[in-house]
């Protein structure tokens, strides 16, 4: 075979690199309506073109259209608004909290804030999460306290999770929550365990496994897809697709499969393909999916197309990486505007009762961090205890722990 | 009372709580209808059927994870690991999840899972069928890890591992599945039935976690072993005529120093053994915190006998394994120090 | 939602389990010569009906038909049955020395051989595989010396890997085949990283990973796949699905996927589906699968399907959990019998020649046999030394373990 | 004579042996184009082209696997994970497959890998940005591990481990990436630039792997540090005023016993310190280690001081990190002892 071709590696890169004009408009995007929506119960193998197109609502004129619409009352998509501009609002003043030294560490889900709000919408009450650390929506939808959530973000004396954890990393079982893990793609296989004991016990209750597109990677993500399969466990397995993984675009991850939501049919599962800043377009689609695992018929994996507009966290300058341009350029739009121009097309909103509604949702963040603030913040004021650090390392403390404590001075 | 060997007594151990606990459930690679490579959960698919116990695809990050969300949920697993070499693919599962859980969600979640797996060399299983990991989980906080040495506290310690609300590693060596092992392999095997501790009490008892056993009471020094080196030990204090007293840890985490200090400042020399490799091994934390325990009632210095620091070697097997003659003659080095 | 239904876990299990009598004629086999051959460029998604069918090259008459048959001169298919025939005596030789205690341990390959000597036939001298314990055919067909594999097997003083390893986990860089792991998977992803390395190096040889079905669930898998998909690394990927792993049957590896082969289409992998037991339809998937590898068009995830007719090791007694007669029932036949078959209706071999060849490759099996057994079996004769022990942990000896050896006594 | 940053001494020994040896090849998540979160590929991919130093996919067992398999061809992979806490869905690729194969193989294959990960803590990054598990590698047989403490070794030791024919694991203590660190976080950080270990000499030079450092001489007691804690261990002895012999091991396996020997036979005591959690942390192996060979040297119990047995919290970090006045009291503690 001296004939052969030299092998070449082949390196995946992005479109576009700073000093590059981001330009979309050679990508087709679906239009709203124009993507079937089968019965549940339909065949995996029936439905797999669903996995290379993407669902899509609300057309460019805001009107919602096709057969995934109509699935939410005008209060709904009202309640809906508000709630993403309460995580807006919510991210903006926590990534200012951290600018200003009042904490390490924050991570904003800026333009992604359908995709958890819509979601958790479709949930029913002590249904389990599997969040990343880009959820906070869910929190949010689920009424679980701003104070609550910033004391975590403080480690201060109210934190919930009592100083240990980074922030954004919260817990609430409660809320149908579970504690997020700093290693990625661990909660997955976990998802699908929790829904399976849900089987065993023979409950109604279902899970939902959260991952980005650069974590579909893990071998988690794997594990969790080889077991949901197996069991036909009752899981909700969500890929956020904000094209970035920090400054890895999501070429590297995804390979040559087109798609993340193309990974479900190595395994036999239905796979859907949504535009992830369509609120409506989530909702019908988690709805869907929720029916099929509450109905026993099994996993479905869901790909979320959107795009992480801010930094991956305040530890990240994206400008090192990708044009400044190119959130802008991004051809799905902002989620947040989408719903809104929505909502003014159906006479239920206006730019005023916005306008309005902008203030009070930052009114409320403001008076909920006060609050949060008189509880301290990382380096000020009221604190977690280093007693703490030692408890619930196990249920009782053994021996060896206590002596520590003491040698510690707590 | 029924005599059982270790393998029947685990099987009784997990027989016993899955009757007790509908929330126990048991899985694993094999575990389910064919009842496990060794045999330690035979029957219990058939006696309590498909959903508390199953065969599970082979990824031992698969089965602790999914384990996790189930213990999360409120079930407890027990879960086999078909060999402990075969761990490593669950070991983010274990440390970073598993252990942490608790504590990061300030008791908001929890993962009471038992994580079992035959462990140890002797039955010629080279590198991937022999490891001794115990070291690995010592140093991760969070986790309990155990290792009985006899069929009467396999079970016990068993129960009291599944009613643990912590994650507990339960390590099993395979070389005590069928019989107590003192290394000398030149010689026949003797079986369970013959040893007082195969007697085992039908139904629900418990061994506590934490708590050491002095196997062999002694005046010359103190022997801190577990799992088959318990059985070596014994065999080197007999050869030897060395009044060795012999401590079975039995839990390496939480350790019983209450136990260790009493004996070496009775005896004031203390030998370590175990399988595993020596560089950074159990016996490594074992020989500081002697030390720092009972400095000034050290009359010789500490000695390890270990596996070698090569991975297991299929043929020289036996040239690794620390037998009785090894250990016999740490014995005497520190009598003689 | 208290409608909902209560939700049970699924838990796959085989048709048959002893006491039952296995019937597989309701099994669609598709045709010999029925499904088409696609040019090696082609389009990955343009032939992902090729994951769910079985590429067949021998018919029940015996006959080469279709488009994948004649890749091979008549040589070639004798010198194919002579490998597989002495694949299979070195096997029985191994298996009946094991029961005899001149070792701890052996694997057979019984009923999968067309796989390993047609695949390696396929490959050119440079190439390398990445095996598992079930692939002695790609070392006898690649014309490694029996004798060495046997000082293997008794971990004798002549053994190749002195005495280190379990049996069967042999090594020869040499020959392309890279030293077997006792640990499931971890060969897929450096399969892959070899063959990425060739492609850096702008060489044109390629790499070959073999996994069983069991061991597609385990983590690594997913991480070959990602990684060749990426890179587009040159590697062909294969799964031998034997049908059982240990006591497992391949369902609950598989779940609710049809196939094995589409765990290619979630990484826009081509994947093919090919009879096992069919040497000609082995070769000719080889080849095309590793032209596209050498054109630099890929990897290709191949599997094959196959029984494991034996029990899964020397350890195993596989009447526990499968019936006995299910091997005999299996729909696709012995691969020996059938490219014998083959070759008579060729014209080019007979019973009487068979029978001759059988005893020859015995009598080759047994003298290589005696020749290593002069250099010792694991309890007999001379053996490997402790010594050899402490070497090749490193590349030179560090001073704790020269310490560690003179302690030990060598 | 250049001053570098601890991030620049390690990029610039990968462009050292990138431009040397074609077959020394760079990569990880987020390694490529952007050089890294802490920069120390840094321009790479730019200079030597997307075919020696690109990103990977999000896993770390895919990195080691597919590095181990380019290290089998011939190459010589420098792979990063992106921090330590994130090794351990690759651990079993590193202790299975690297670690082994050489010896597995009988130097058929071998695997000459580096594998670089951040460590340690005080950069508020909780439980897994903080890890220091090098113990988990010392228990390795097959593995070196590496923890350079300043920018001058930091280079000589990377080009050593890339150089060297068997697996290296390189813990980056990132606390020590921009300056020296004492463990005062309440005190404005010093950069490298102010520290005579910032004088990195162009072009190639070499620490060799397994010879320790003596950072500061003392007659009163060994301290045994690596990484951070050598800054904090210097810290200690200046305000303490207690003439502490300060050894920065830099490699932990092979360990240089000689140097640590020759240490507290002179001074008869010793001071172990390190981050990680205590039990079975390398400190134990240090402890039993100085215990079996200075014994009779010894006038007082070896003291550990060490990370808690707990996960790294994120607002206690002070209180977990073992800084100057815990090591301090420890110095204390064994001078009266
Ligand atoms: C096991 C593990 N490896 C690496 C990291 C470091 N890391 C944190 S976030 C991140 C990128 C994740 O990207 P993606 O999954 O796309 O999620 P996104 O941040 O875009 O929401 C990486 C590599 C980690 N936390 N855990
Ligand atoms: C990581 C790991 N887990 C478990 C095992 C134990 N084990 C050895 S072979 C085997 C079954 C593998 O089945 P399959 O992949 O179908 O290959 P086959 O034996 O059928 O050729 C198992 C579970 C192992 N060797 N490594
Ligand atoms: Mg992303
Ligand atoms: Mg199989």
């Amino acid at each position: 075979m001296t004939s052969a071709p030299s092998l070449r590696l082949h390196v995946p890169e992005p479109e576009f690199r700073p000093g590059t004009k981001p330009d979309f408009s050679g990508v087709t995007i679906p239009h709203a309506g124009s993507v079937r929506r089968p019965p549940v119960d339909t065949a995996p193998e029936e439905i797999r073109d669903l996995a290379y197109s993407i669902i899509r609502v609300l057309n460019r004129a805001g009107e919602a259209v096709g057969p995934w619409a109509g699935e939410l009352s005008d209060e709904a998509l009202l309640a809906g608004l508000r709630t993403m501009m309460k995580v807006r609002a919510y991210d903006a003043r926590m990534q200012m909290a951290q600018r200003q030294g009042k904490t390490s560490f924050y991570m904003q889900c800026t333009g992604e804030e359908a995709i958890a709000c819509a979601f958790q919408m479709a949930l029913e009450p002590g249904d389990m999460n599997f969040p990343t650390y880009r959820q906070q929506g869910l929190l949010i939808a689920s009424g679980y306290p701003l104070v609550d959530m910033m004391c975590q973000i403080y480690s201060n004396s109210r934190d919930p999770l009592k100083g240990r954890q980074l922030p954004v990393m919260y817990s609430s079982k409660a809320h149908g929550f579970f504690s997020i893990s700093g290693n990625l793609g661990t909660q997955y296989p976990q998802a699908v365990g929790w829904a399976m004991a849900s089987a065993i016990k023979g409950d109604t209750r279902i899970a939902a496994g959260w991952i980005g597109d650069g974590s579909t990677a893990e071998s988690d993500f794997h594990s969790a897809l080889v077991f949901a399969s197996t069991y036909k466990a009752p899981v909700i397995l969500n890929i956020v697709n904000n094209q970035w993984a920090i400054s890895t675009f999501q070429g590297i991850a995804r390979g040559g499969s087109g798609t993340f939501a193309a990974r479900g049919h190595g395994f036999g599962i239905p796979a859907l393909r949504v535009d992830g800043n369509d609120y409506p377009a989530v909702y019908a689609v988690a709805k869907w999916a929720i029916e099929r695992a509450r109905r026993n018929l099994g996993p479905t994996l869901i790909e979320y197309v959107t795009y992480r507009a801010a930094a991956h966290s305040t530890s990240d300058d994206p400008s090192a990486y990708r044009p400044k341009e190119e959130s802008e350029a991004w051809p799905l739009g902002d989620p947040v505007e989408r719903l809104k121009n929505h909502l003014i097309v159906k006479q239920l909103w206006s730019d005023e009762r916005h306008a309005q509604a902008v203030a009070e949702v930052e009114a409320e963040v403001i008076a909920a961090q006060k609050e949060a603030e008189s509880f301290g913040t990382l380096h000020t004021g009221p604190k977690a205890s280093g007693r703490d650090m030692f408890v619930d390392v196990f249920k009782e403390m053994p021996p060896h722990l206590r002596r520590q404590r003491q040698e510690a001075g707590y | 009372m029924p005599t059982m060997s270790m393998i029947e007594a685990i099987r009784d151990a997990h027989d016993v709580m899955m009757a007790r606990d509908d929330n126990v459930v048991v899985f694993g690679e094999d575990v389910g209808y064919f009842g496990g490579v060794f045999r330690c959960t035979r029957g219990l698919q058939q006696k309590y059927g498909r959903n508390r116990c199953f065969d599970t695809p082979i990824n031992e990050s698969g089965i602790v994870g999914t384990a996790i969300g189930m213990a999360a949920y409120g079930l407890r697993p027990c879960v086999e690991i078909q060999f402990a070499d075969y761990m490593y693919p669950a070991y983010d599962q274990l440390v970073s999840e598993a252990a942490r859980l608790r504590h990061r969600s300030a008791n908001d979640f929890s993962a009471p899972i038992t994580v079992r797996m035959p462990t140890g060399g002797g039955i010629f299983g080279a590198q991937t069928h022999s490891q001794s990991p115990e070291a690995l989980f010592t140093h991760v906080c969070g986790l309990k890890t155990v290792v009985p040495s006899n069929p009467y506290d396999a079970k016990g310690l068993l129960i009291s591992a599944i009613e643990t609300d912590d994650p507990v590693i339960f390590l099993e060596p395979k070389r005590l599945y069928n019989g107590p092992f003192d290394g000398h392999h030149e010689r026949p095997v003797v079986p369970w039935s013959k040893h007082p501790l195969s007697e085992v009490p039908e139904g629900y008892y418990t061994v506590p976690l934490g708590v050491a056993s002095v196997r062999r009471p002694g005046a010359a020094l103190t022997v801190l072993a577990y799992g088959t080196m318990v059985y070596v030990a014994e065999a080197a204090a007999a050869e030897t005529g060395i009044d060795a007293e012999i401590i079975d840890l039995r839990t390496l985490l939480p350790l019983d120093t209450d136990t260790i200090v009493a004996s070496v400042e009775k005896t004031r020399r203390c030998v370590i053994v175990h399988e595993a490799t020596r560089t950074s091994g159990f016996g490594a934390e074992l020989s500081a915190t002697v030390q720092e325990l009972c400095f000034y009632h050290l009359e010789a210095p500490i000695v390890r006998v270990t596996g070698w620091d090569t991975p297991y070697p299929h043929a020289q097997e036996w040239a690794y394994f620390p037998g009785p003659q090894r250990v016999g003659e740490a014995f005497r080095r520190v009598m003689e120090a």
